[in-house]
């Protein structure tokens, strides 16, 4: 308990933001049509390639000959890259539908 | 300094990210919001790459490496794959995250520092990102799988529930117990990297292929805490709150997705018994495809000109005046709107006549037979309202059919053809129709009156 | 009082129906009715004497009657039997046969005639010629429906499609607005001109097309009647009828100018031109006629087309005609009679001054 | 080859029209039409000859054609004149008339009935059944509303509410239907009652209210006619139909049993208790008819009520009926005659064996 | 540790705050939503009367009282004020809101330790406050004063743009200044105050009644910004956030309210030339009271029974369909709908039938005028759609009237009587309509038509 | 520059949590009907009286004899304290009219 409570009052404002986050992000697409929900689901999963900056920063942080820790941070740069530029393009590519047509 | 400045632009990124999301959720602001989002992400990366770090080498190598080539991949699959084949995609590229954020958690296992406690937030988030990560991975895996058919739905588990149970249990207390000891068991995290992509495989496996796209929108969401757990561990704010945010909304959206087939995401994943339940109706051998309202008011809405069929069912239904109500939001959209009016459409002579003129339907509107068969094939979408017989194409090519010889609408060479029925039952003449197996064909079952009124609605959603 | 009701020599109305004798009887005022005089409405003597009427021959009721209501004009050897200084209510027409006046004030009787009352609103509830006319409009339509050798409304079968009907309305007033309306129920595409400004909205406030002719005049002090127009007018007017007469299959014409022969709005060249089986139904002929074919009471046919001049047309539906006239009636004598059924002639009364065409010899019209 | 038309002694319709004529002889068969066949129909001698058909003396149709088409069988001084071995094309109703069979064959002339196409959905474009009782059913409705005294659509007026007209149809077949939906135009409320299970969403169909009546006997087999009814069934309905009647202003009848007389829906006893004024139109009247007391081609009275027995009432709208009747006729003609205007009777054909009654001196019927 | 508590129940707070502002922005959810606000302020104040404090004296006395005091008031107003008074007093109510920001400033300003250097950010924060505080304060009690009545509009400021503009110069230059002493000056936060409490005035002074509850709006986002400024100051969370979340809410709100009105937010502010264009329309001496679509959608969802009363006006907008479309989507609701129709209504006999029978409005829905003119007293809402004559009292009251003598139907018994027309124009007999004065009458001023469509949409989203 | 970025440095999380909440108040009411413009404007108001915790803060922090002090923050929590307790009854009192009737 002791450990939780410092846990919290050491990442207070984490937790609001943590809390206000969680409230936007339901907001933001409560009102999606259904036939948004694959682009939009799409769109997410590009956007949780996030994960990328977190390869990035440990590449970033090894040491030039630590292979180990270079060869697996390579890999999840390429793997993340691949869900971040793929993502983007493909819903790109399912919303070219929604173009307006010229009246 | 730096790192302020850093945050605020990551603060912009996130806002970007937000930003995206919503336009994302609107059809006319959607691609703008993909772009706003990609916007996003690329000012992280260049943001993160430049701040100066404390330690370290840079590679700055390695990361080219992998981000040159992991772009050139993407870009090339996401244009060269076929539309229908998107939602695995999706399903694929959400799974390639979820590894990575394993990857990291399993580097941070490897760079802790032998003499700190184990017992920390920080470990304790990065098993959860372990665990989060690898579910991801390879449940994304499997339903990638199944969307794109070389893994069949009749691979069954026994007793996938309890599979399931006792591998989460197993999971925990490994992992708790690698916390207790006070150094770490390298060997420990990787049984648990195992368990926890077993996992993976054994949470997707059992649910129907019909209920792919909910779960992974239901992995995209635990992709997104994977990378916020992420950057919990390098107390990176953009990481944090991009992957809440993308956790949250997932979240979210799978909940609608569930809503909008009439489930309860308990349903969908502790059921696992809906293997059948996806988007199609079987008679014999052949195989019919259903269209959801949404998408058939999104053809609709984007469509230059869509003619309806009306027949018997939309008399039966008294969908007249919804019909003309369609007809009317549509035209309001740009779409040309006209009717292809059958000889026999109907029991009578001139049945249809009748009751469009009662729903008010200019005359002019009305094609007959000749001058609709003209049209269609440059037709985008055409409706067949409760019309059977009348667009049988067994009528020309069937000469055993009791109707052949029949003169027939020929929709089948509009680009769409979506037809609005009740069941799979003959019309009047009692016999099949193969249009509705027909390659551009897809059912809307409902009576007609009801399904219309909800394509209106879609539409004016939409 | 005493009212009397005959059979009407030469229309299938009846001037009073027995809901509203019942309601007379409230008033203290007695209806004799001519034996079988609702007979050709669908109401027997029966259903006359359960309201309370006395039914009996026509003599007697002349010799009885207090006040005679009829609907078209007596003919003059009812004034012989009836009482002296009886009041006679119909539809006199002054305007087109002013010597009526004199006749009736010779007689002595007090005539009161029903086209004359008012077209002012508290009045709209006595205006016979508005509810004849409305449905004189519904059966225009019906009678052209029933002699057109063609389907009404379209119709699209496995022997060919058949175009909707198409009709031309032309006079846009009481008569030809209901005539546009049941042309529309049935299903055909109809169009209507008028020279009347306000007319181009009144027709498409009920879904039609109106033709526009430019520069018609307007009088809005006419009290809702139409007045002549000029030379050039009529003849732009008269070249679009023709373009539009070509394609018609029925043409309903209601055109009328008080106290003035119709329009010829329909000429016989463009009769000529119209197509084979067209019809057209002309509730003006009795004063002379839109359609210069067309003859009163006749059916005539001239060049394949056929011809129905007709003024007489809510007779056609005599049942709710003589309801609607009867009511009228009943709200009209509310201005004269008493609650105690006595009569009570305010001349001034706006409307009694009017319609009062002749009282103790005096003939009250002026034209 | 030369096709004959008459002009119908007893019919305004006309078996061929221009349109038709025209297009026969892109397929090298030459018509020839009585002197002034279709002038009821508003088509002149002038427009046939403008479309390519010779215009004869009836006696020289006669003796010219090959093939004799006409809507009502022709009589016998037309088979004294005719080629022998001609064929004739009519409605020889020998369900109806067994014996005319038998004449046809001795007279050794291919008959072929229109009436006996059957109704398979390939024929349907050849349905002369089906496209003149969908006019009949409109007209009957037109004619109905023609003699009713009273005014069908709703109205409110300043003087009262006239309420809409109630309006039974009886036999919801192609001519039911179309009254229903006809009499719905209009502005009457309507109620309609059939046999055939399919019937109750037939009628719902077209927005009318369906009289439901337990315990129909059924007959998909019957190729969409009706089968005959259990006594006990008979009687729940004689009596629902009766409580409807007597609330109804318009009945429309079309119940038919194929080679049997028409059942009676609508009893003497039940057109007694109707309001007066009300008008049954009674389309099955040529095989007995569904009200006890029409009488074929007839307009009785009867306790008030006007009751018109009428099976052919397509001729009154004839132009259209005859264009619908022409293009069926045409349809059937593609079955054996050849691109090059050939006869080409394949006996062994659905339609053909069906609908030749008589060939080559042998009757081909068997009831 | 008393912190953290504090902080997270703070948070609870502001959620239920978020929650409650969400719940309040759809029908059926909004009491609920004002209650969970109402809850969360309760449990923020009892929190910050619990947290132990470093120093001070507690004086829960002086807090208790006024408490006490201001709840009384506060809830007997509430209670005994007039439904229709209900937009001043949130406007009073918010000026006191905004004068509590500003006794908190001046306090702080007083508190000011002599020797603490002024240029800083909690002292700009503090001058923020005040400012907004007392613009808050002023600003609204004008609004108050306009909307109750007892200031007019013609209460005309000469130039009240250069007015404002050189006040706020002022105001920045005064406050810049003082905060540039080294010691702080309090004659000069009373002038500063004072200028701010005129600059509210001149500020809401030439905007027009009309724009009042666009004004409130804005002037209560400006309140909390207030509080989140006093948050600030005092590192208060749920006041910094709560009123972050007003400040933000309400500018949308407020720019939301001025879209309704067709109007941007601009130029109601610096226009201020609208102070005729407030909801009413003038003819003669008489003023006649607008609706507006939302409101009247409102009234009717909410209504037991409503009567449609057509006229010639509808015929002219053809506006039969959409009338049913209003009958059905009200039926759906569960609100009884019926037609009144006038024997003379439209142009001819019948006019209304022919129109109603062609929008399939069932006959049993139609009364005729006897009956109708019984119905009136027990109906909720009478929609009076393009009718005049046939309504007007005078044919009943002015034997000079043209009309006098026919009988008309009596809408004036109805509750609430709903006129749509273009325009103050008469109808066919040429005469003006008492009705459209009429206590219980609005006006809602269009093509009937249009106005139904949009009453349509708005009862759909309501 | 120096001080804001400072100030920015020090804030930032709080900075964050502004940008979130703004968004989120934002989007909250963003899809509000018409008809509740009104009873949601008043439902703000009474939440602007968050205020009042400043008046408590202020009279707690106070000591007990400083009357300038207790008397301003008395009227501060006074005039918050009805605008806080009004709004929420104005507010609720608003909304009646949107109790479902029974059907
Ligand atoms: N026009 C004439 O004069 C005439 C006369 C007699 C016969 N016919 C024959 O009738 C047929 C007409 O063809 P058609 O295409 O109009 O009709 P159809 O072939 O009879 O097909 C009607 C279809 O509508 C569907 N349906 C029925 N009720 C519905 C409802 N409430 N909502 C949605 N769908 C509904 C039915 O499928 P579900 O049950 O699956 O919903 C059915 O397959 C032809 O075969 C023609 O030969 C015509
Ligand atoms: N029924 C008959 O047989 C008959 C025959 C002849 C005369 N009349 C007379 O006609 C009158 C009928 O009364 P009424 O109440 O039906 O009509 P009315 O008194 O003529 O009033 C119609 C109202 O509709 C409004 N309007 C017109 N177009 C509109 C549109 N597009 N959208 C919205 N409103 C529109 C007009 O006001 P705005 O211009 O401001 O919009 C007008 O005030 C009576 O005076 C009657 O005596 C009746
Ligand atoms: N008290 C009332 O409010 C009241 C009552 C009844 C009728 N009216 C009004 O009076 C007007 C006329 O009524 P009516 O039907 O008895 O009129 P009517 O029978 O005298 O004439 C019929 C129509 O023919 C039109 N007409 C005349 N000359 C024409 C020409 N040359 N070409 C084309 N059209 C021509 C007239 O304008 C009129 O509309 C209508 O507007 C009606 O609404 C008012
Ligand atoms: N090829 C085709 O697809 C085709 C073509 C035309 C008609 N049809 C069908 O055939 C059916 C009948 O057509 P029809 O109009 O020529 O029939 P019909 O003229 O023989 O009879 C008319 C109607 O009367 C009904 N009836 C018979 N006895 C009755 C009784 N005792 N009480 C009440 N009603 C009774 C019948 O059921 C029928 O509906 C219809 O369903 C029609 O749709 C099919």
């Amino acid at each position: 308990m002791e450990l939780l409570l410092n846990f919290i009052s050491e990442n207070l404002t984490m937790l609001y933001i943590l809390v206000f986050i969680i409230f936007l992000g339901t907001e933001v697409i409560s009102n999606v049509p259904t036939v948004l929900h694959t682009p939009l689901m799409s769109g997410a999963n590009a956007i949780s390639g996030v994960v990328i900056i977190g390869a990035i920063i440990l590449i970033r942080q090894a040491s030039a000959d630590d292979y180990p820790i270079l060869i697996l941070g390579f890999f999840g740069i390429l793997l993340a890259m691949i869900n971040v530029a793929g993502g983007f393009a493909v819903t790109n590519r399912m919303l070219e539908m929604f173009k307006k047509k010229k009246k | 300094m730096e790192g302020t400045t850093t945050n605020l632009i990551y603060l912009i990124c996130i806002s970007l990210f937000i930003i995206g999301l919503k336009k994302l959720s609107h059809p006319d602001s959607a691609r703008t919001g993909n772009l706003l989002a990609a916007a996003g992400m690329i000012g992280a990366i260049i943001v993160t790459l430049l701040t100066p770090l404390e330690s370290g080498a840079n590679n700055y190598g390695w990361i080219a490496g992998g981000m040159v080539v992991g772009t050139a991949i993407g870009l090339t699959v996401a244009r060269k794959i076929k539309m229908t084949a998107m939602p695995e995609m999706v399903s694929l590229f959400n799974g390639l995250g979820g590894a990575c954020a394993m990857l990291i958690s399993i580097v941070e296992f490897y760079n802790h520092p032998a003499g700190e406690p184990l017992l920390s937030g920080q470990m304790i988030t990065t098993f959860f990102a372990l665990f989060v990560g690898s579910i991801s991975f390879t449940g994304s895996l499997v339903a990638y799988g199944k969307l794109d058919g070389f893994l069949r739905d009749s691979l069954v588990l026994p007793a996938p529930k309890l599979i399931n149970m006792v591998l989460l249990l197993v999971i925990i207390a490994l992992s708790a117990y690698t916390l207790m000891q006070p150094q770490l068991n390298f060997t420990y995290v990787i049984v648990i990297l195992g368990l926890s992509l077993i996992y993976g495989i054994t949470f997707v496996t059992p649910i129907g292929g019909g209920d792919m796209p909910v779960v992974i929108s239901l992995l995209n969401s635990f992709t997104g805490i994977g990378a916020a757990l992420a950057g919990l561990i390098y107390g990176n704010q953009v990481m944090l709150v991009g992957g809440i945010l993308v956790g949250a909304s997932g979240t979210i959206l799978t909940i609608l997705m569930c809503q909008a087939m009439n489930r309860s995401l308990i349903n969908v994943i502790i059921g696992g018994f809906s293997a059948s339940g996806g988007g199609t109706a079987q008679s014999g051998d052949e195989v019919v495809k259903e269209a959801t309202y949404a998408d058939t008011a999104i053809m609709l809405k984007y469509a230059q000109k869509v003619i309806v069929v009306p027949g018997y069912g939309m008399a039966v239904a008294q969908a007249q005046h919804t019909v003309h109500d369609l007809e009317k939001t549509l035209e309001e959209e740009g779409v040309g709107f006209k009717y292809a009016i059958h000889p026999v459409a109907g029991r009578m002579p001139g049945h249809m006549n009748v009751l469009l003129a009662e729903a008010d339907v200019p005359y002019p509107k009305l094609l007959d037979l000749d001058d609709a068969n003209k049209e269609f094939a440059s037709t985008d979408v055409v409706l067949v309202i409760g019309a059977n017989d009348v667009v049988n194409p067994a009528a020309k090519t069937d000469t055993a059919s009791p109707i052949y010889g029949m003169p027939i609408l020929d929709v089948e060479q509009a680009k769409n053809v979506i037809v609005l029925k009740r069941s799979m039952n003959p019309g009047y003449a009692g016999i099949q129709n193969q249009l509705f197996f027909g390659e551009r064909t897809r059912m809307l079952f409902g009576d007609a009156k009801s399904s219309l009124s909800k394509l209106v609605e879609e539409v004016n959603n939409a | 009082m005493q009212i009397g009701i005959l059979k009407e020599p030469s229309d299938r109305r009846v001037a009073l129906v027995p809901d509203i004798v019942k309601q007379l009887q409230d008033w203290n005022v007695k209806v004799m009715v001519e034996h079988d005089a609702g007979a050709a409405s669908a109401i027997s003597d029966s259903d006359f004497k359960d309201s309370g009427a006395e039914i009996a021959e026509r003599s007697v009721v002349l010799q009885n009657a207090d006040m005679l209501i009829t609907i078209t004009p007596p003919s003059q050897e009812v004034y012989d039997l009836l009482k002296p200084q009886a009041v006679v209510i119909s539809s006199f027409e002054p305007f087109n046969r002013p010597e009526v006046v004199q006749e009736l004030a010779q007689r002595q009787v007090t005539a009161l005639s029903l086209d004359m009352i008012p077209r002012i609103t508290l009045a709209q509830s006595m205006d016979v010629l508005s509810s004849m006319a409305s449905i004189a409009g519904y059966k225009a339509v019906l009678l052209a429906a029933d002699y057109l050798p063609r389907y009404f409304p379209m119709l699209t079968t496995a022997a060919g499609t058949i175009p909707p009907a198409k009709v031309l309305v032309l006079g846009a007033g009481v008569a030809g607005l209901q005539a546009i309306a049941t042309a529309k129920r049935i299903g055909g595409v109809v169009e209507a001109f008028d020279t009347r400004l306000a007319a181009k909205e009144e027709v498409e406030s009920l879904g039609a097309k109106f033709v526009m002719v430019e520069g018609a005049q307007d009088d809005k002090e006419a009290g809702g009647y139409a007045v002549e127009q000029t030379e050039e007018y009529k003849q732009k007017q008269q070249q679009l009828i023709r373009e539009k007469a070509e394609k018609a299959d029925v043409i309903v014409t209601t055109a009328q100018l008080r106290g003035k022969p119709a329009p010829i709005l329909v000429t016989a060249e463009t009769v000529q031109k119209m197509k084979p089986g067209a019809v057209i139904v002309d509730l003006a002929s009795s004063t002379g006629g839109n359609c210069e074919l067309s003859e009163d009471q006749q059916v005539v046919e001239a060049h394949g087309v056929t011809i129905i001049g007709n003024s007489n047309l809510a007779q056609g539906v005599p049942m709710h005609a003589s309801q609607l006239f009867a009511k009228n009636i009943m709200n009209y004598l509310k201005v004269f009679v008493s609650e105690e059924g006595e009569l009570n002639l305010d001349l001034e009364n706006e409307i009694l001054k009017s319609s009062c065409i002749a009282h103790d010899g005096h003939a009250q019209y002026a034209q």
